[in-house]
């Protein structure tokens, strides 16, 4: 179980190998990457060239470890893996990083949305778009507020 | 009294602080009584009154306006979160 | 939507990475890697120390391309990538990919863990199992069947 | 009426055989026609009879066994898949 808040890129393959290696009882690893889009506001015409990550030093280490425990609560998991990214990124570059190994892709699968449905939700980030018009902080969705209270039940 | 308040992301832009440090009058016991205190300082201030959509953490866990605000407290105050 | 039925290994790094190369409108990818347990059977007190892959060539492929053109119908995906291997592996190999692309992660989530489902009941693949008893079939199981039968709804 | 018949895993052992050429007789029809053919050869066919847990696919594609059989068809029996 470990959790990184870094400025630098990651490496998904050595990420999600590790999540399994030396193991010979992990039977499934579900893995999620998040990456910066151009077209997060196509609908309105702004095109992201750029965009900064906010995040509030020392609580989104702890958010994202609170995230892990719940998760390791709630389903067998031989393994979980977090790293989230701060400043200043380009459309294309990866954000974030979840990867969960368990014996059963199952447990692995839930465990995986529900990190990232609460990281969506609890974790201090902040992103600002770069756009021709200027910066723009992007808004909080309903969306994953939804996403988050189906683990609520 | 005195903690420690974190502003950040568009309300850190808003109000023109990342942080201060607050001696607090003793009427001020939550922090929900913190959110309508600093409010009272009115003008761009008026971003933390009630019904606007700001979320909380005291010592870096967040928590709703009830919750008792202590000597040496971090409190931070933000927009809701967007990362991922 | 690439499908790939082969002997050889993958590159979980590379798999995974292709799926966002070059594009500015991936904004998630969901994957998932299967491994061969060595305690498959612990509850029986077998160890598994290999396992073989038999599939039924060209209906192999034929199936997990009626599954991804399946996904691509029900979810908004901008690729999908299924690798499955055949022949003797070891406790710790790889068996299985699946890698996602989508602009949202609730699609690439939701895609990724639907073909696994359907790959699971659905693909000529069938294991055999080296235990210290000799070679024993792997049975189906029922769970692989409520799985798959959650998105007929 | 000349079909191609495929054996795989536990079935395939069981049986001996992976394939086999055969012609049918007018009264086979479909795919469950040709099972229960097969099965009455007796001994370890049987494994082929009714209740026994056998899918089957026809020119590459999993049918039921209300599907008829065409001359050349490519049909396969086997036991629940176990990949992934």
């Amino acid at each position: 179980m470990s959790v990184s808040v870094q400025e630098a890129d990651f490496d998904v393959g050595v990420e999600t190998n590790a999540l399994s290696a030396g193991r010979l009882d992990v039977g499934a690893v579900a893995t999620f990457v998040g990456l910066v889009r151009a077209d997060k506001l196509s609908g309105e015409g702004s095109e992201v060239s750029a965009m900064t990550l906010e995040h509030y030093p020392g609580m989104t280490e702890k958010s994202l470890e609170t995230i892990v425990a719940e998760a390791t609560t709630r389903w067998r998991l031989q393994g979980v893996r977090v790293i989230h990214r701060f400043g200043r990124l380009m459309p294309g570059d990866r954000i974030v990083f979840v990867g969960v190994a368990s014996a059963h892709r199952g447990d692995a699968f839930a465990a995986c949305e529900f990190v990232m449905d609460y990281l969506k939700t609890r974790a201090p980030f902040w992103k600002k778009e770069d756009t021709p018009e200027g910066g723009r902080w992007v808004d909080a969705r309903d969306a994953d507020d939804s996403a988050a209270a189906r683990w609520e039940e | 009294m005195s903690v420690k308040v974190l502003y950040f992301a568009s309300l850190r832009e808003t109000l023109g602080y990342s942080h201060e440090t607050l001696t607090l009058p003793a009427a001020v016991a939550t922090l929900g009584d913190l959110r309508s205190h600093l409010a009272k300082r009115g003008g761009v201030w008026e971003s933390l009154g009630e019904g606007r959509n700001v979320r909380a953490a005291i010592n870096q866990e967040m928590v709703g306006p009830e919750v008792a605000v202590a000597d040496r407290d971090e409190v931070a105050f933000f927009p809701p979160v967007t990362g991922g």
